[in-house]
């Protein structure tokens, strides 16, 4: 590379320290959901002394270049999120020894590469506790499941979810569909809608800003969501639960490990045990204007199950196939 | 079934809008791609002015305005510097989706989402029996039901609408017969973008009252398709965005019910598809009556 | 639907380069009001695309398919009919050398990707072929379908990387497919090769030899201004037409061979998201013409790399970058430089001026494409 | 076609005298009209002529509002006009019938009628209903029989031209400007078209005819004014002060124009070149289908085929050229069966054609010239070519045929008519010619390129060419022709031989008998 301009410089110098840190999403900032909440941990790593970047690498063609970039440019730490990443990581971590990696959500390398850490997110599991939560709450026997993208990971969510709810309730019936965007609100919103027409009454929404659309439509059929994404004043009323990961949080302490001497390559697990993701009640679940009481209720139910799945009591099924 | 066909005029009603303002700019003459652009554009303003003020008159009055604004701008490029329709239009909607992501960021701080604390006001909200569902419809979806009927009546009941149509049919003709050609399209072009803005605002503060990036997910192209399907007349347009609505409700009821049996993906794909096949139908259909297009000599004035 | 593209003459070669020039400016100055540092996106820009021999590799894997799609781009133009499918088709040509390399994964290379590579021109041209066939045996408007086949292709590209031919490793969530075993790469994870350059410098020769060498090239060039006139002199405009469509597909496809089999190495749903239409503006911005075509690519291909450059050093939203790039599309027709020249240019020669002036546009279909 | 019968219409509003002073027009640093001054009295019939190229038709435009003139005024009566405003000008009474006719295609007839002549600038609600009672009266009171819904895109020419002055006497104008109407009729209905000029000024309207034929001009006007190269060459002149001669001379110039004479009789015994048996083929909503056509012509034979435009000779032009296919019957040239050959085929076999509208089917008009000479070859001749070679070949082929360009390289549409036709001809007629069929070969043409064009028919059948005329103009026709055939709703009905009487001909084109 080249260090012609200040930045450059300034940045070389930060990287001898070991202090830049880089986040690289596939998705634009903005969403409320995953992307948002890694920024947020991105902000933290400020706060504790780091120089920060974040890029939005929306096209995977340029994730292999904009990995090599930022390593070239003497980035000491790259973070990456979602199995987009996988090949570029395994392209150019050799190249850059010095350079840590850390991968957010995929699955671990194997072989092992020295240099780079998966932090393996089980969202399998609160998928699975959504559909206990919904099944145990649906008075209609219908509940449903409105994904962003049909991807492997939301197949495998589905999946579980499926199953929490079968076995909560043999006769329950699961509608899906996937909006084709994380971005298209107005459609999540005529896909809710039109599930909430035909008996569904509770849904969980993994559709990143499409969400927001199968939230709006609840309000208007009264109607309850287990949401993907940090709640808003918009969510009152509707979102009974949410089920969500603590990206941000996790990243950041795992970076932090490094200039602790701690940081470890290979693999981490986050998942319900490590509070890595998660199923809790809404905050502002009071504001629900019927059955929040039951959903508390229900919560026990899924604190139970919650416990079984850490102990290895529920076998949470892994299917990214789809169907 | 009532539900049904609230979400298919839900689905209908951006693109029919739109697909109205296309009808009009091709109906003067103009070939016009920057629907999608307008559409965002439109959204954007109503939304970000939505927020800011809480009013959802000056709401839709930004939205107009902006979108007044930015067809002038199609227009002058097209018109006066001599730049292709098609490239212009095009360039627009890449233009308008690139621009409000960065007034997003620019203005609200973040490429988050905006929320609005109102909604397009819904008339018969609370109503009950059969015509209930008729209550999750916007004002707009009944202003788009008055507005193509008053395409209509303006296209194939006035004067004015002849002399527009002639700015497309034969513009050299249009000026012999005194037409002011050039006015005529900006005419035809900022009642495109009104319709377009009125669609915009549809999509953004209807239902979801919010506006994200990328909001119409080229709805706006499929307006256009509409405008061709149509034939590029009044009724068929209306007819054709309808058909939208409907292949999109189907699209999401059929998801609904049978997920299981085909990738979503295949499910998705389907307007598309319906499309394509009705494009080309209407082409045969085109033929067949010896509809051909043929080679138009381009007088110069 | 048969249209204008642009009267392509005086001044042709200065129009783009001041249209982009001022773009760029206008970009830079929207970026310095809203409180960018100006200073830093130029030379970050400029450090990204050009500054180093790293930058310079960054400029021309951008280039390399923005070429090889608008020279294909710029031969359908010339015959009059405005594709923008050629993002489908670049998906189509993708899908297709991907599962050849797969399917003939324990062959030997120097058969097998030859054979990957030409199943995606194949399939290119194909998918094209569903627009030009519609259109040219039914008159359905090929904007239109075109651009529905891009959609269907973008779905279809994500089902190929999720079902069908889903990468299984680990746990199978990557929505991607299995990687091209090394020894079939033409270029490394930089996707810049000697290979790759040299098939850019061959398809930019067989490019100037179809134009200005070839008949078929000057028959491409009377159906695009009018087809009436050639079906009088014995050209059959509609297989001209069917030809064109199938080229402009086929370079569509071996680029989407071409990133597969070098940069990528696997399939990943949704990539290089814009390709299709930006090469559709390098190949307005170089008037159609194969030489000027390699200019604009690298122009464009460097504007790439600056693009994703720079949220390395800045932190300039993504959707910035965007505007510009459809700032660009929205000035670079615009005629209004030439014209202005013209007129100073006539009325310098009047009066010496024995035979008529320039015609302007007489033909509906008249003048995709540069003239001389 | 129907012929037009008494043109009952009168001016119900004086005329008024038109008048240019010192109108000049630039397009693009071109100057296609400088210092035009000229008085056009009312009451009576004004010819305008030149050569093509000359202006008259950019003069018309300015005097309708359609062109801005650079410099000079138009004022009708003593009402001065904006330049460059249609509206002004119709209000003020002038109306122009446009050479190729400016009615938009998809509208119908009725719809027209309210396009020009509702009421300028208001929004204007209207029925169905009345929109068509209206046109059918304004119809009926031109004496044109059409119906008011049918769509303009359908209706044969002449239709177009009857739509035409109904719609633009229907605004009763005070100057009536017509741009070439004679190059679409048939002599009959070239007569009645006179009369009803000659009524229209008696009514004491202005009528300005923009003509190209000297017979015209002298059976129709009463003054003649002559544009050369944009100049006004000879005022506004009672016709009783000119001749023929003089009025040529104006015209073009000093150059000598030369008669195309008789075609010496080809020899009984020549081989027949191009034969069509009972041919039945259709082109398309325009024109009549061509039934049961059957004609043979010899090497060295010229037959024309006449008739009012839109009987059958477009189907039977394209189903000899192969752009149309032959639904029966057959198509042989030089003998050999040539029904289903594409067209690069039959040009491999010796067809030329020069098409009806050749700026639609005989060039591009933004292609270079050498491309569009080497269109000659569409189709056939080897994979690669060199560009230089053909620019030679063509450079050659426009020399001898005195076209006058700047260079090979130069866009076609910047020629005028006259001598995009004659490219046409440096094209198409070269060796190995062995049938030539000839469009209205000199329509529009002026006086000098017109017989050009005639004298290269007449030296390509004595080269030995079989060639086909399709023309309405039936003097040309004799002069050139030893056959000549007439068709009527796609038969042909009557032939006729040498010595040529043009009132059984013109009789037989209406179906008023036969010979
Ligand atoms: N729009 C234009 N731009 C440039 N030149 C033009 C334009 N219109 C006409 N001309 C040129 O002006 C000259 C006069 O044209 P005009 O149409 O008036 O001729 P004309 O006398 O009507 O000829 P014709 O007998 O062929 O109809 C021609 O040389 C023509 O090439
Ligand atoms: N835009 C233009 N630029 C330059 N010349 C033009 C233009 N439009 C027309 N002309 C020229 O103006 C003249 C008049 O055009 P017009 O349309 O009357 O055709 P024409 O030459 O008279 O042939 P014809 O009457 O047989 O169709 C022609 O010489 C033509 O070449
Ligand atoms: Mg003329
Ligand atoms: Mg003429």
């Amino acid at each position: 590379g080249c260090a012609s301009t200040s930045g450059q410089a300034g940045q070389a110098q930060d990287a001898a320290d070991g202090k830049t840190v880089a986040l690289v999403t596939p998705q634009k900032a903005g969403d409320n959901g995953p992307t948002d909440n890694l920024v947020a941990g991105l902000d933290r790593l400020k706060e504790a002394g780091y120089t920060t970047r974040f890029v939005a690498a929306t096209d995977p063609s340029s994730h292999e270049s904009t990995l090599r970039s930022l390593a070239q440019a003497g980035t000491s730490v790259i973070v990456v999120s979602f199995s987009e990443f996988i090949q570029p990581i395994k392209a150019v971590a050799p190249e850059f020894p010095d350079t840590r990696f850390v991968h957010i959500y995929a699955d671990p390398y194997k072989p092992t590469i020295p240099n780079v850490q998966t932090v393996v997110f089980d969202t399998r599991a609160p998928s699975y506790l959504a559909g206990v939560l919904a099944a145990t709450v649906s008075k209609t026997g219908v509940i449903g499941f409105v994904g962003g993208t049909a991807i492997p990971p939301l197949y495998a969510d589905f999946h579980a979810f499926e199953a929490g709810a079968k076995a909560t309730r043999s006769d329950i019936s699961i509608k899906s569909a996937y909006v084709g965007s994380f971005g298209d609100p107005v459609k999540g919103q005529q896909i809710a809608q039109t599930m909430f027409n035909n008996k569904v009454d509770v849904i969980l929404a993994y559709a990143g800003g499409s969400s927001l659309g199968v939230v709006r439509a609840a309000d208007q059929a009264g109607a309850h969501v287990i949401y993907d994404n940090a709640e808003t004043p918009e969510t009152a009323g509707s979102v009974i639960a949410v089920a969500s990961q603590h990206y941000g949080d996790t990243m950041a302490r795992n970076v932090l490990t490094i200039p602790a001497g701690t940081w470890k390559a290979g693999e981490i697990v986050a998942g319900l045990a490590e509070d890595g993701t998660f199923l809790k009640p809404a905050a502002q679940l009071d504001s629900v204007k019927q059955g929040a009481a039951e959903v508390r209720a229900a919560f026990e139910t899924v604190e139970d199950v919650k416990t079984k799945i850490i102990n290895g009591a529920v076998d949470v099924p892994f299917n990214t196939e789809a169907g | 079934m009532g539900d049904f066909l609230v979400t298919c005029l839900q689905a209908a009603t951006p693109i029919w809008l739109a697909a109205l303002a296309g009808m009009y700019a091709q109906r003067a003459g103009v070939v016009h791609l920057g629907l999608e652009g307008l559409l965002v554009s439109g959204a954007f303003a109503a939304t970000a002015t939505a927020v800011g003020t809480g009013s959802i008159v000056l709401a839709l009055a930004a939205a107009v305005a902006v979108n007044l604004v930015l067809s002038a701008l199609f227009w002058v490029l097209t018109t006066y510097f001599k730049a292709n329709v098609m490239i212009v239009g095009l360039g627009l909607s890449l233009t308008a989706a690139g621009a409000t992501g960065y007034a997003l960021v620019v203005v609200f701080g973040s490429e988050a989402a905006i929320r609005s604390p109102i909604g397009l006001p819904r008339p018969f909200d609370g109503l009950s029996g059969p015509l209930a569902p008729l209550g999750d419809l916007s004002i707009v979806t009944f202003a788009a039901v008055v507005l193509s009927w008053f395409a209509w009546w303006s296209i194939r009941r006035t004067r004015a609408g002849l002399r527009l149509s002639a700015c497309g049919s034969d513009p050299f003709a249009a000026k012999s017969a005194g037409v002011p050609v050039e006015r005529y399209r900006l005419a035809a072009l900022l009642i495109g973008g009104f319709l377009c803005a009125l669609a915009g605002a549809e999509l953004s503060l209807a239902q979801v009252q919010s506006f994200s990036d990328g909001i119409s997910q080229g709805r706006g192209y499929l307006a256009f398709a509409a405008v061709l399907l149509g034939g590029v007349a009044p009724v068929g347009v209306s007819v054709a965005s309808l058909f939208f609505g409907l292949a999109a409700a189907l699209g999401i009821q059929s998801q609904v019910d049978f997920n299981d049996a085909l990738p979503p993906q295949f499910v998705l794909m389907a307007p598309y598809v319906v499309t394509i096949v009705a494009i080309s139908v209407t082409a045969l259909a085109n033929r067949r009556r010896g509809r051909q297009q043929t080679v138009i000599m381009e007088r110069t004035l | 639907m048969r249209r204008l593209l642009g009267d392509g003459r005086v001044a042709e070669a200065v129009r783009p380069i001041v249209v982009v020039a001022l773009s760029l400016l206008l970009a830079v100055g929207v970026f310095g009001l809203s409180g960018y540092p100006v200073a830093g996106i130029v030379g970050g820009a400029v450090e990204g695309s050009v500054g180093s021999a790293a930058a310079w590799t960054q400029t021309l894997r951008w280039a390399i398919p923005l070429l090889i799609i608008a020279l294909g781009v710029g031969i359908t133009f010339q015959a009059g009919y405005f594709n923008v499918g050629a993002q489908g088709q670049m998906y189509a040509g993708a899908i297709g050398a991907l599962a050849v390399g797969l399917a003939l994964r324990d062959g030997p290379a120097i058969v097998v990707v030859p054979l990957a590579l030409a199943t995606g021109v194949a399939l290119g041209a194909l998918w094209a072929l569903v627009p030009g066939v519609l259109r040219t045996r039914l008159g359905a408007d090929e904007v239109v379908t075109s651009l529905m086949m891009n959609f269907i292709a973008v779905l279809l590209l994500e089902w190929i990387c999720v079902g069908p031919l889903k990468n299984q490793d680990g746990s199978g969530q990557a929505a991607t497919t299995d990687m091209l075993p090394a020894a079939f790469r033409i270029s490394d994870g930089s996707g810049v090769s000697p290979l790759m350059l040299g098939i850019c410098a061959v398809l930019v020769i067989a490019a100037v030899a179809l134009r200005s060498r070839t008949r078929m090239g000057l028959e491409i060039r009377i159906v695009g201004r009018n087809p009436v006139m050639a079906e009088w002199m014995g050209i059959r405009s509609s297989r001209v037409g069917l030809l064109v469509f199938g080229l402009g597909g086929a370079t569509a496809g071996l680029a989407g061979a071409v990133e597969v089999f070098g940069p990528l190495g696997s399939l990943r749903a949704g990539f290089s998201p814009q390709m299709g239409f930006m090469a559709v503006i390098v190949a307005l911005v170089a008037a159609l013409g194969p030489v000027r075509t390699l200019v604009a690519a690298l122009f464009f291909g460097a504007l790439r790399a600056a693009t994703l450059y720079l949220p390395v050093v800045n932190d300039l939203p993504l959707a910035g970058l965007d505007m510009l790039n459809g700032m660009v599309a929205l000035w670079i027709t615009v005629s209004a430089v030439p014209v202005i020249l013209a007129r100073r240019a006539a009325r310098r020669t009047q009066g010496a001026a024995t035979v008529a002036a320039p015609v302007e546009k007489p033909v509906e279909k008249e003048a995709v494409g540069e003239h001389g | 076609m129907i012929p037009r019968r008494s043109p009952i219409r009168p001016a119900t509003r004086d005329g008024a005298t038109l008048t240019c002073a010192g109108v000049s027009v630039d397009f693009g640093g071109f100057r296609a009209l400088s210092d035009v001054t000229a008085t056009f009295p009312a009451g009576q019939v004004h010819a305008v002529v030149g050569q093509n190229g000359a202006g008259k038709t950019t003069l018309s435009r300015v005097m309708a509002g359609l062109v801005t003139p650079a410099a000079g005024t138009v004022q009708v009566g003593d009402r001065l006009l904006p330049g460059g405003n249609v509206s002004e000008a119709r209000r003020n009474g002038v109306e122009l019938v446009h050479q190729h006719f400016a009615l938009p295609p998809d509208f119908t007839v009725a719809e027209c009628f309210e396009l020009f002549n509702g009421e300028q600038g208001t929004v204007g609600a209207f029925s169905r209903a009345g929109l068509t009672r209206r046109a059918a009266d304004l119809l009926a009171g031109a004496g044109a029989e059409v119906a008011p819904d049918a769509v303009i895109g359908r209706l044969p020419v002449e239709t177009l031209q009857a739509v035409e002055i109904a719609r633009a006497l229907a605004s009763c104008p005070k100057v009536l400007i017509l741009d070439e109407p004679t190059a679409v009729l048939p002599p009959p209905a070239m007569r009645g078209l006179f009369d009803r000029l000659r009524r229209l000024a008696a009514d004491g309207m202005c009528v300005i005819v923009v003509l190209h034929k000297m017979r015209e001009v002298f059976g129709v006007a009463d003054t003649a004014c002559a544009l050369r190269a944009g100049r006004l060459v000879l005022e506004p002149t009672p016709i009783g002060e000119l001749d023929p001669a003089t009025l040529s001379r104006a015209v073009v110039g000093d150059v000598t124009v030369e008669a195309a004479g008789t075609t010496p009789e080809p020899a009984t015994s020549a081989p027949v070149e191009l034969e069509v048996r009972e041919l039945g083929a259709r082109s398309g909503a325009h024109d009549a289908s061509a039934a049961d056509v059957s004609l043979r012509i010899r090497q060295g034979e010229i037959v024309g085929v006449a008739g009012v435009e839109g009987n059958g000779q477009r189907s039977l032009v394209e189903a000899i050229v192969g752009v149309t296919g032959v639904r029966s019957g057959s198509i042989a040239i030089g003998g050999t069966d040539v029904s289903a050959a594409p067209v690069r085929e039959r040009r491999a076999r010796g067809l030329r054609v020069i098409p009806f509208e050749r700026n639609v089917e005989g060039v591009s008009l933004s292609s270079a010239l050498w491309e569009n000479h080497a269109a000659m070859d569409g189709g056939r001749g080897a994979f690669l070519i060199t560009p230089q070679a053909l620019k030679r070949r063509c450079q050659e082929a426009l020399r001898r045929w005195k076209v006058s360009y700047r260079s090979v390289d130069q866009q076609t549409g910047n020629l005028s008519g006259g001598n995009v036709q004659k490219t046409i001809l440096a094209r198409e007629i070269t060796d190995g010619l062995r049938v030539l069929v000839a469009a209205h070969p000199t329509r529009g043409l002026d006086i000098a390129a017109a017989s050009d064009v005639r004298g290269a028919l007449v030296r390509a059948a004595e080269a030995g060419a079989a060639v086909l005329v399709v023309s309405a103009d039936l003097e040309e026709m004799f002069e050139v022709c030893h056959r000549v055939l007439v068709m009527l709703g796609g038969r042909v009905v009557a032939t006729f031989e040498r010595p040529f009487d043009a009132e059984p001909v013109g009789a037989a084109m209406v179906g008023g008998g036969g010979g």
